[in-house]
């Protein structure tokens, strides 16, 4: 079951991640293509977790922690770029 | 001394990791007297280390105690060692240059200059080719930092091509070693070595691959055709001091191809034996020629010297395409004559151009030099040394290089090359000299400055070793020869490095 | 002074003379460089006696001459270091024993006659003569070095009797057309043989005591005794007779003509040396015992007069300002003393009785008339001999009459008087000389001629009779009608000049520098057509070379795919795979396009730190994702001062381009990569897993061979990261940046400068983000993780305030020196290496042991861990003085200069 | 799976030296970027690829060649250093040359070329 | 594992796929940016809450003793995704980035960029 | 408090660290207390001055509210992004707000982000209004005021202020 449960689950995740692509090659905006890549960090953490549930592992939950911190960073980087133009001033 | 071996990669470090700190960091006159000191500690150890070497045969330093191949080894044979020392007294006379003045005009120089040379003395030690590449890097990230030293539209752009140009190279050396651990598994060079004559088949195809794009990185720090492009404008814009400890940097390429391509895939390589030749032959020569061409076509001294570097390259990828022990040999003399000599030059250049108001080094009618005896006498030393003229050490070189041609085919195409590479230096050189020194209009600038002690004790240094090397020039033949038959000799250079090969 | 070293060494030489006459040879040796077959080797024999007496013998009295020469203003002490340097370099060159040791001796007598000839620098003439005349020597002695290593390696050794003792074995090697070219190359061209003579005239602007010196005596005088020094080795040949005297015989005829027809005084002289070389290389040609005779008797002669002539014409020069024959007239008034020197020295160059030049004139047309090597043309020889000197005893009539007599002194500088008395006293002597030569010739130079011409010949010198009076023969027919021809051509000579007036003169010294700087400029078009200073056409060389060189030896691949069985494909890798691909060509697609390029580049990092997580390699993918989105973040910086959008410039060809070597290479390394993976392998690693905790200490294997079994490899990577951000240092700190006020769309930046719920947040992201980077450092050892990435975590946890906050903030609050940390960094690094010296271990061992405390419990302690505390502080300490840095350069106060400055 | 993998290093390679080949700094960056992910993919590779089978004693059952994962981590670590110092040089190339392109003189673009030549009505 | 441990890990599973899947399909099919905005905010935070649950469970049974590690992650989330929405909203406005027609209040559009309190700006109209 | 520079971030980092860790042994204890100590004293400086929690039950009472709103507004968002999406009424509503304090401030914006239909898209100069996007607006004038009562109550009673 939970084998079956993990391949739905896989399924979805790659359908989000399809999407994610998608909103982030179609924009329009570039707020848009942001989001998109911030969903998309969301979309790896579930990613690596199920994985290591999938291969009965805890090795890669630390991959997980740094995704949620530093998609974090790197999307508020991106922004205020767009804000202010120069990011550490 | 057990340690020996791994001095001349510790002591830059740590002289360079110390002037990073306080107390030493803040003041350049303590940075300076630390370089100094630094740069001859190196270079006794360095005599040391070549001493110990000569008598005592070769020195393996096993890092972190693990041995080959499974740890990172420094080998300290004849050749390295040589090369080591060769650096510690090239670092030690352009450091004295240096400190008269240059290195201000920026932060950073004494740090650098430590970093670049354990770069250097770490890629001529290291017998782990990763460990090369690591040494590559770290000799190449300060080599970029050190050439936009004293700032300049020139320089940004120059290291501009030369950075971007290297991190291509970077990116196939790593290719070039994901495919030759791919095929064989190991990385120290000596146990490649004997792996490598055990390649067959389809393996040994791939692995070839990897061994040729690693002749291209190495090509292109030694400036082989058609990867020399970089190199004139870059030396040419660096500050005097860089531009002389770079005439070393071309001489690590060819060192590693001598390593690589004589060790590795040397005789002994079974399906991959020489397979560097068939390359290098026509790219050497042909480096020779655009070599020749370009010191012909120089307007100023900084780009001549930039291009007798090439030329002195394509004479030794010849050597290296030669493969014999005598060509080895010819390759290790001449690449510490004309390593300083061209140094030397690019000091002279730099305190000729500080004396000529605007035409700087250019072969322009300018102001007479403030002191035009010494200029004079420098200048037509290392004119002699890099032509190739007795008295200097350049014609023992070049007819060493002659000599060790062995086919006909050989010789009807190196000798008229370097002879005619000879003659192009020699009109060049004329030329440039005589219209350096006596066509003149004026007097000279007021706000030319005389050139200090100590660069004029470093250039001498420079200087001083290409007649010493010419007297001395039979022990230094013996010692290249016996270098270059250890290199040649599998049993030797590999077997003998692994303590559990078996034979 | 100066004088004392040459007499000195004169006597040494002549102490030796009587025995050498006796047939006796000096030999010396010590090795030297026996790697290019030098060592240094002496002998002295007839011929080298002979040189050595005329160089040093005509040396010490052109330091005389020269003393009285030379102005004030000239610096004698310079001169006199020149002359003697290039008198050791001749007396090399004659005396050496050694082939390569003569070639060096040779070549400083290149060198030292370069700066003789330019010792007047200033003037364009010197410069562009002494250029010419090193290019063209130079060239020469390149040429036989060449053929001096052939002849060596042809031999077997280089020691120079080996080579006289094998002229057979030379003559019959296949070698011997490329030896004899070669070395013969060296001779012409320093002996000004046509067609290289016309370095010679033009070598006459340095100071006559120089032109007496080297261009009579000596130097022009090396190459003929190379072929003298030779002769047993190579000549005797057909190849030799028609090179050598067919060279000589040209160039006695054409030095002889355009002597005549010259105003200079010197270039009058300088090409009758011309010609009277090519006598001497015309008699060494013939290949008789007797021609070799000759040849050496003309050496000693032609030395004599010619060197007494150019003091003569100095001496005129010098006390009337002038040089040019039609300015000088009538000079006897003024000068009587000197004009009867100077007659009778002329009078031996135009081979009239009772003169030295007259004795071995007459052996010169004896043996031009036994020659027979041209068959039925032989005739020639002896008609042109004769028409040679011909023109001989006319330019030396016109040496005296055109000088001293007809009529008077036009417009000289000075009015002309006798130089001083020790000014005359060296062409006394050598005019002296050429009297005594030419009335008691086997008196004065019998037994020197003699054992020079054994010496020449490596064996007895032929019988030969060194009278004056031979009876009447055809040669002493050949002189007079050279005499009388001489007179008439001379006293004719107007109709000549006019005749000579049509042709066009060209300078040679113009069309050489006209030839060299022709070839400068082609060579400067070459250069700037290859170095033509695009980047991208370097960087295409560099990959089509390596595209080249791998597809070459690719193609012996038969089968792409190995034995190892594949991994089977699964839809996750699938996605992440299409993610990857579309995002890379998307990045390529929309590269002008720069912050959407950053974004889809992100994608890809991402999914290949996903791809190392897949592929078990837990360590690659933490650090994979903390750099990319360090670097993700440089790059926006970046992109604030850069430009933000590419505009689009390159050609479609040059895109279609592009995009096959591109796709070249990709499909190449594509193959590669597939090729190895599905091939079996057998690694050292097993060695790694089985020793990681045994003698690591730790589990993580990645992690133990970072800092144990090759903690070499990481020390050299955090030096570059520390390197890295030294030079970014420097590159900020001169920096003067373009800030743009609005972006690309031309919208104002936004007035909120630290947006309160990030600044808020950020605060509180702080603590938990070191705590997560102190976790990852400690149990790097034994987990994914260590001190790379910790650092990292810690650095973009610091950055995240900066962005968050700015720097203005942050600098009051936080007093971090970045660059000690980097220092310490190495430094503890470094440290933690050196600590196993004090046990006895190799740089970088490691240690490690487990210690017990209460409440604690077990724990480890590990060497290793100092080691990654020095990555750690280098990573932060490089990471941050980049960025922070970096980030300074807006803000209204600029970065503190800590140049040296 | 190999054959897959391989073909993202391919593509990944033409990408990064398509950009590497533009004329400007950013484009030339971010190619060498991409590269170096694909040296960094290539490295690894020469180890085999290995599923479930972290270089970690004790957490599976076999292990992946750890020895490429240490000389990918060095790699990444000083590709990480060489970008940074390539994409600052880049900033300081175009503070002191006027542009941003790596050759630091503007090529005369197609574009220019014809509207010089075109001549204005 | 027990049967019920494994129903839960699954449906906890289930829910997080789910919802991940619906968050991205909402920031395709939604129409503007800030109604995008929502999606991943919220129901991919809920999507990821499930999977680290489920991995929770799952390697605490592994393990045999509690793994809360996942937490950490949960933690990061709640904090930062409100930030990241904020700051991308931020961008957009910025950006002058136009919502769909339906959207009320659209003259707050203005003032939300700016920044400005509303009832000010009314006062001054 | 010369000890605890940072009470809350102390006992987070305590917690956190044994989470990190999965342990309670004593010496992850040790190491979660130094981290606890030093790591606050560390980033003390780096800090504004933020008001203190005054009644930290009421806190937690928050946070497991704020985590059923997360719950039951993630079901409503899905359905409302499943569903028919022309239904939709989004809109911009500014929301008044008196909490002095930035922290107060950021968390009220973060639970509004967090919770059902409603993004906080920005926050006035003079930090008196709070302006949100909402997915679907049915009532702009109840949305308000639950946001007032629901949330920022209780904030602004924890902190005080
Ligand atoms: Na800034
Ligand atoms: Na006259």
């Amino acid at each position: 079951m939970l084998s079956w449960t993990i391949l739905i689950v896989a399924v979805c995740i790659c359908a989000a991640l399809i999407l994610n692509l998608w909103r982030l090659m179609k924009g329009p905006t570039v707020s848009d293509r942001i989001l998109a890549l911030d969903t998309m960090y969301i979309n790896a953490i579930a990613l690596i977790l199920l994985y290591g549930i999938y291969v009965k592992s805890a090795l890669y939950f630390e991959a997980a922690v740094l995704i949620a911190m530093l998609g974090f960073v790197s999307t508020a980087a991106l922004c205020k770029y767009l804000l202010r133009g120069d990011i550490i001033e | 001394m057990q340690h020996l071996s791994i001095f001349p990669i510790l002591i830059p470090l740590l002289f360079g990791a110390i002037m990073l700190l306080p107390p030493i960091s803040r003041d350049i006159n303590s940075q300076r007297i630390a370089s100094v000191v630094g740069t001859l500690f190196l270079l006794i150890s360095s005599a040391v280390l070549l001493y110990t070497v000569n008598s005592e045969g070769v020195q393996l330093y096993a890092l972190g105690g693990w041995q080959a191949p499974f740890g990172i080894a420094l080998v300290a044979d004849k050749v390295s060692s040589l090369m080591v020392l060769l650096t510690a007294f090239l670092a030690f006379a352009v450091m004295l240059y240096a400190v008269a003045g240059q290195d201000k005009g920026g932060a950073y120089f004494h740090p650098l200059f430590m970093f670049q040379i354990m770069g250097i003395n770490g890629a001529f030690l290291t017998g782990d080719i990763f460990n090369l590449f690591v040494f590559f890097e770290v000799l190449l990230i300060a080599s970029y930092a050190l050439l936009i030293h004293a700032g300049g539209k020139q320089k940004t752009q120059a290291t501009m091509h030369y950075v971007i140009l290297n991190l291509v190279g970077s990116s196939l050396f790593l290719f070039g070693l994901g495919i030759l651990y791919g095929t064989l598994g190991t990385l120290n060079m000596a146990d490649m070595a004997i792996k490598v004559g055990q390649l067959e088949g389809e393996t040994a195809t791939l692995a070839k691959t990897g061994a040729l794009l690693l002749l291209v990185v190495f090509g292109l720090k030694a400036a082989m055709l058609p990867m020399h492009f970089w190199l004139p404008k870059t030396y040419a814009s660096a500050t005097a001091p860089v531009a002389a400890l770079f005439a070393i940097m071309t001489k690590v390429g060819v060192y590693s191809i001598f390593r690589v391509y004589t060790v590795l895939f040397g005789e002994h390589a079974g399906e991959l034996a020489n397979i560097a030749t068939p390359w290098l032959w026509p790219l050497a020569l042909l480096t020779i020629t655009i070599g020749a061409i370009g010191v012909f076509a120089s307007p100023s001294i900084k780009t001549l010297s930039a291009n007798l570097v090439i030329v002195s390259s394509g004479s030794l990828l010849a050597c290296a395409a030669i493969n014999s022990e005598e060509a080895t040999s010819a390759a290790l003399y001449y690449m510490v004559h004309s390593t300083l000599a061209s140094a030397a030059l690019f000091l002279i250049a730099d305190i000729m151009a500080r004396q000529r108001g605007k035409a700087e080094d250019r072969f322009v009618r300018s102001r007479p030099f403030v002191q035009p005896k010494l200029l004079g006498f420098a200048f037509a030393i290392s004119a002699l040394a890099l032509v190739g003229m007795p008295p200097l050490s350049g014609f023992v070189g070049k007819i060493m290089i002659l000599q060790a041609t062995q086919s006909s085919t050989q010789t009807m195409w190196v000798w008229p090359l370097i002879l005619l590479g000879s003659l192009a230096a020699l009109i060049t050189f004329s030329r440039a000299g005589t219209t350096l020194f006596w066509r003149h209009n004026g007097t000279a600038a007021a706000e030319a400055e005389p050139a200090k002690k100590l660069e004029i004790a470093g250039v001498a240094l420079l200087l001083l070793a290409s007649p010493v090397l010419v007297i001395f020039g039979g022990d230094m033949t013996t010692f290249t020869q016996q270098a270059a038959s250890y290199l040649h000799d599998i049993h030797a250079s590999a077997y003998q490095l692994l303590p559990g090969a078996a034979q | 002074m100066t004088a004392a070293l040459p007499a000195l060494t004169l006597f040494l030489v002549l102490s030796h003379a009587g025995d050498i006459f006796q047939g006796e040879r000096f030999q010396a040796a010590v090795p030297w460089i026996p790697a290019i077959g030098l060592e240094l080797a002496f002998r002295l024999d007839g011929l080298a006696l002979l040189f050595a007496i005329l160089i040093l013998g005509i040396g010490l009295l052109v330091i005389l001459y020269a003393r009285y020469y030379l102005s004030a203003q000239d610096s004698i002490g310079k001169f006199y270091a020149y002359l003697m340097l290039f008198m050791f370099a001749m007396l090399g060159v004659v005396l050496s024993d050694n082939l390569i040791q003569l070639w060096f001796f040779w070549e400083l007598t290149s060198i030292s006659s370069f700066l003789l000839i330019s010792f007047w620098g200033h003037k364009t003439d010197a410069r562009k003569g002494a250029r010419m005349a090193l290019t063209i020597t130079g060239a020469g002695g390149l040429a036989l070095l060449a053929g001096l290593l052939i002849l060596g390696n042809t031999v077997g050794s280089f020691s120079l009797q080996d080579v006289l003792d094998s002229g057979d074995l030379i003559k019959a090697s296949a070698n011997y057309p490329i030896i004899v070219v070669l070395v013969l190359l060296g001779a012409f061209t320093k002996s000004a043989q046509f067609p290289f003579h016309f370095w010679l005239p033009n070598a006459m602007a340095a100071p006559t005591p120089v032109s007496a010196y080297l261009h009579s005596a000596t130097m022009v005088k090396a190459g003929i005794f190379l072929m003298a020094r030779f002769y047993p080795a190579l000549a005797n040949t057909d190849l030799w007779f028609l090179i050598v005297s067919l060279t000589g015989l040209a160039t006695f005829l054409v030095g002889a003509y355009i002597a005549l027809f010259q105003h200079d005084l010197k270039g009058l002289l300088a090409n009758s040396t011309i010609s009277h070389l090519g006598l001497i290389t015309l008699l060494l040609g013939m290949g008789t015992d007797l021609a070799a005779v000759a040849a050496i008797f003309h050496i000693i002669n032609h030395a004599t007069f010619k060197a007494s002539l150019f003091m003569a014409a100095g001496i005129i020069d010098h006390e009337s300002g002038s040089r040019d024959m039609r300015q000088l007239n009538g000079l006897w008034k003024y000068m009587p003393y000197t004009a009867t020197l100077a007659m009778v020295a002329s009078a031996s160059m135009a081979g009239v009785p009772l003169m030295n030049g007259f004795l071995s004139k007459e052996m010169f047309f004896t043996e031009t008339l036994h020659q027979a090597s041209l068959g039925s043309l032989s005739w020639f020889i002896p008609v042109l001999a004769t028409l040679g000197g011909v023109f001989a005893v006319a330019y030396s009539t016109r040496f005296i009459h055109d000088v001293f007599f007809n009529g008077e002194p036009i417009n000289l500088p000075k009015t002309p008087h006798e130089p001083p008395r020790y000014m005359r006293v060296p062409v006394e002597i050598l005019v002296g000389l050429c009297l005594l030569v030419g009335i008691f010739p086997s008196l004065v130079v019998g037994d020197l001629l003699f054992a020079a011409a054994g010496a020449t010949l490596n064996g007895p010198a032929p019988t030969y009779s060194l009278a004056i009076w031979h009876g009447f023969n055809f040669p002493l027919l050949m002189s007079v009608i050279a005499l009388i021809g001489g007179l008439y051509m001379y006293h004719n000579r107007s109709h000549l000049f006019k005749f000579q007036a049509q042709f066009p003169t060209s300078d040679p010294k113009m069309v050489f520098e006209g030839v060299i700087q022709y070839l400068v400029n082609k060579a400067s078009r070459i250069i700037s057509m290859t170095e033509n200073g695009s980047l991208q056409r370097y960087i295409f060389c560099v990959l089509a070379l390596s595209v080249v060189m791998t597809a070459s030896s690719l193609m012996k691949l038969n089968t792409t795919a190995g034995q190892r069985p594949e991994i089977p494909l699964d839809a996750l890798s699938i996605t992440c795979a299409i993610l990857l691909c579309i995002s890379a060509l998307a990045t390529v697609i929309w590269h002008r396009r720069r912050v959407v390029a950053l974004l889809t580049l992100s994608v890809v990092g991402l999914i290949v730190s996903l791809a190392f997580a897949q592929f078990s390699a837990p360590d690659l993918a933490l650090t994979q994702l903390s750099v990319e989105v360090v670097t993700v973040i440089l790059l926006i910086l970046a992109l604030f001062f850069l430009p933000q959008k590419t505009p689009k410039e390159s050609s479609p060809r040059r895109v279609v381009r592009d995009l096959g070597l591109a796709s070249l290479i990709g499909g190449v390394i594509g193959t590669i990569c597939y090729a190895l993976m599905t091939r079996p392998l057998d690694t050292i690693s097993t060695f790694f897993t089985e020793n990681s905790k045994t003698g690591g200490g730790g589990t993580n294997i990645v992690n133990v061979i970072l800092v144990d079994f090759r903690g070499f490899d990481t020390l050299g990577e955090i030096t570059v990261l520390g390197i890295a951000a030294l030079g970014i240092y420097k590159l900020i700190a001169r920096m003067r940046l373009y800030m743009p006020s609005s972006d690309d769309n031309g919208l104002a930046w936004s007035e909120d400068r630290h947006p309160i719920l990030l600044a808020v947040i950020s605060q509180s992201l702080l603590p938990l983000a070191l705590l997560v980077s102190a976790y990852i450092f400690l149990r790097g050892h034994n987990m994914p993780g260590g001190g790379f990435i910790a650092g990292l975590i810690t650095s973009v946890a610091i950055i995240q305030q900066y962005v968050a906050h700015g720097v203005e903030w942050i600098k009051t609050r936080i007093k971090l020196d970045y660059q000690i940390m980097i220092g310490s960094g190495i430094g503890i690094a470094t440290l933690s290496g050196l600590g196993s010296w004090v046990f006895g271990h190799t740089f970088l061992s490691s240690w490690f042991d487990y210690f017990y405390l209460p409440v604690i419990g077990k724990f480890e302690l590990a060497s290793a861990m100092v080691f990654d505390l020095g990555v750690y502080l280098t990573v932060v300490g490089a990471t941050m003085l980049i960025l922070a840095n970096l980030g300074q350069l807006t803000t209204s106060e600029r970065p503190i200069q800590k140049e040296h400055d | 799976m190999e054959g897959l993998y391989a073909f993202c290093v391919g593509l990944l390679t033409a990408c990064g030296i398509f950009l590497a080949l533009r004329g400007r700094s950013f484009s030339v960056v971010i190619g060498l970027t991409l590269l170096s992910y694909a040296v960094n993919l290539f490295l690894f590779a020469s180890g085999r690829l290995k599923l479930n089978a972290a270089a970690v004693l004790g957490e599976s059952e076999q292990y992946s060649d750890p020895l490429p994962q240490a000389l990918v981590l060095t790699a990444i670590v000083i590709g990480f250093a060489m970008t940074a110092f390539a994409v600052i040089l880049a900033m300081r190339a175009r503070a002191d040359l006027g542009n941003d392109h790596v050759d630091g003189t503007l090529p005369v673009s197609p574009a220019d070329t014809a509207q010089q030549s075109g001549g204005k009505p | 594992m027990p049967f019920y441990l494994e129903i839960i890990i699954c449906v906890s599973l289930l829910i997080g796929g789910v919802f991940l899947l619906v968050g991205s399909y909402g920031l395709v099919r939604l129409p503007d940016l800030y109604m995008r905005l929502h999606s991943p905010t919220k129901a991919s935070t809920l999507g990821i809450t499930g999977v680290l649950l489920a991995s929770m469970i799952f390697q605490s049974h592994l393990k045999g003793f509690l793994s809360i590690q996942e937490l950490l992650i949960t933690l990061f989330l709640l904090i930062t995704a409100p930030v990241a929405a904020n700051m991308i909203a931020k961008t957009a406005l910025h950006q002058r980035t136009q919502p769909v027609e339906k959207t009320k209040n659209p003259e707050l559009i203005d003032i939300v960029r700016d920044r400005e309190s509303p009832k000010q700006s009314q006062h001054e109209e | 408090m010369m000890l605890f520079p940072m009470p809350f971030h102390s006992v987070l980092l305590f917690v956190v660290w044994l989470l990190l860790n999965n342990s309670v042994s004593a010496g992850h204890m040790v190491l979660a207390a130094f981290f606890a100590i030093t790591i606050p004293w560390l980033v003390s400086g780096m800090r504004d001055e933020h008001p203190k929690i005054l009644k930290p039950w009421l806190a937690i009472r928050y946070v497991l509210m704020v985590m059923k709103d997360i719950v039951t507004a993630n079901v409503e968002v899905a359905l409302l992004i499943v569903g028919p999406i022309k239904k939709l009424q989004p809109g911009f509503v500014a929301v008044p707000i008196n909490i002095s304090s930035d922290l107060g401030i950021t968390i009220l914006a973060s639970t509004v982000s967090l919770t059902p239909g409603t993004v906080s898209a920005e926050v006035s100069k003079d930090k008196a209004w709070l302006y949100i996007h909402a997915l679907h607006l049915d009532n702009e004038v109840e949305l308000i005021e639950s946001i007032k009562q629901r949330y920022e109550a209780p904030i602004k009673e924890i902190f005080g202020c």
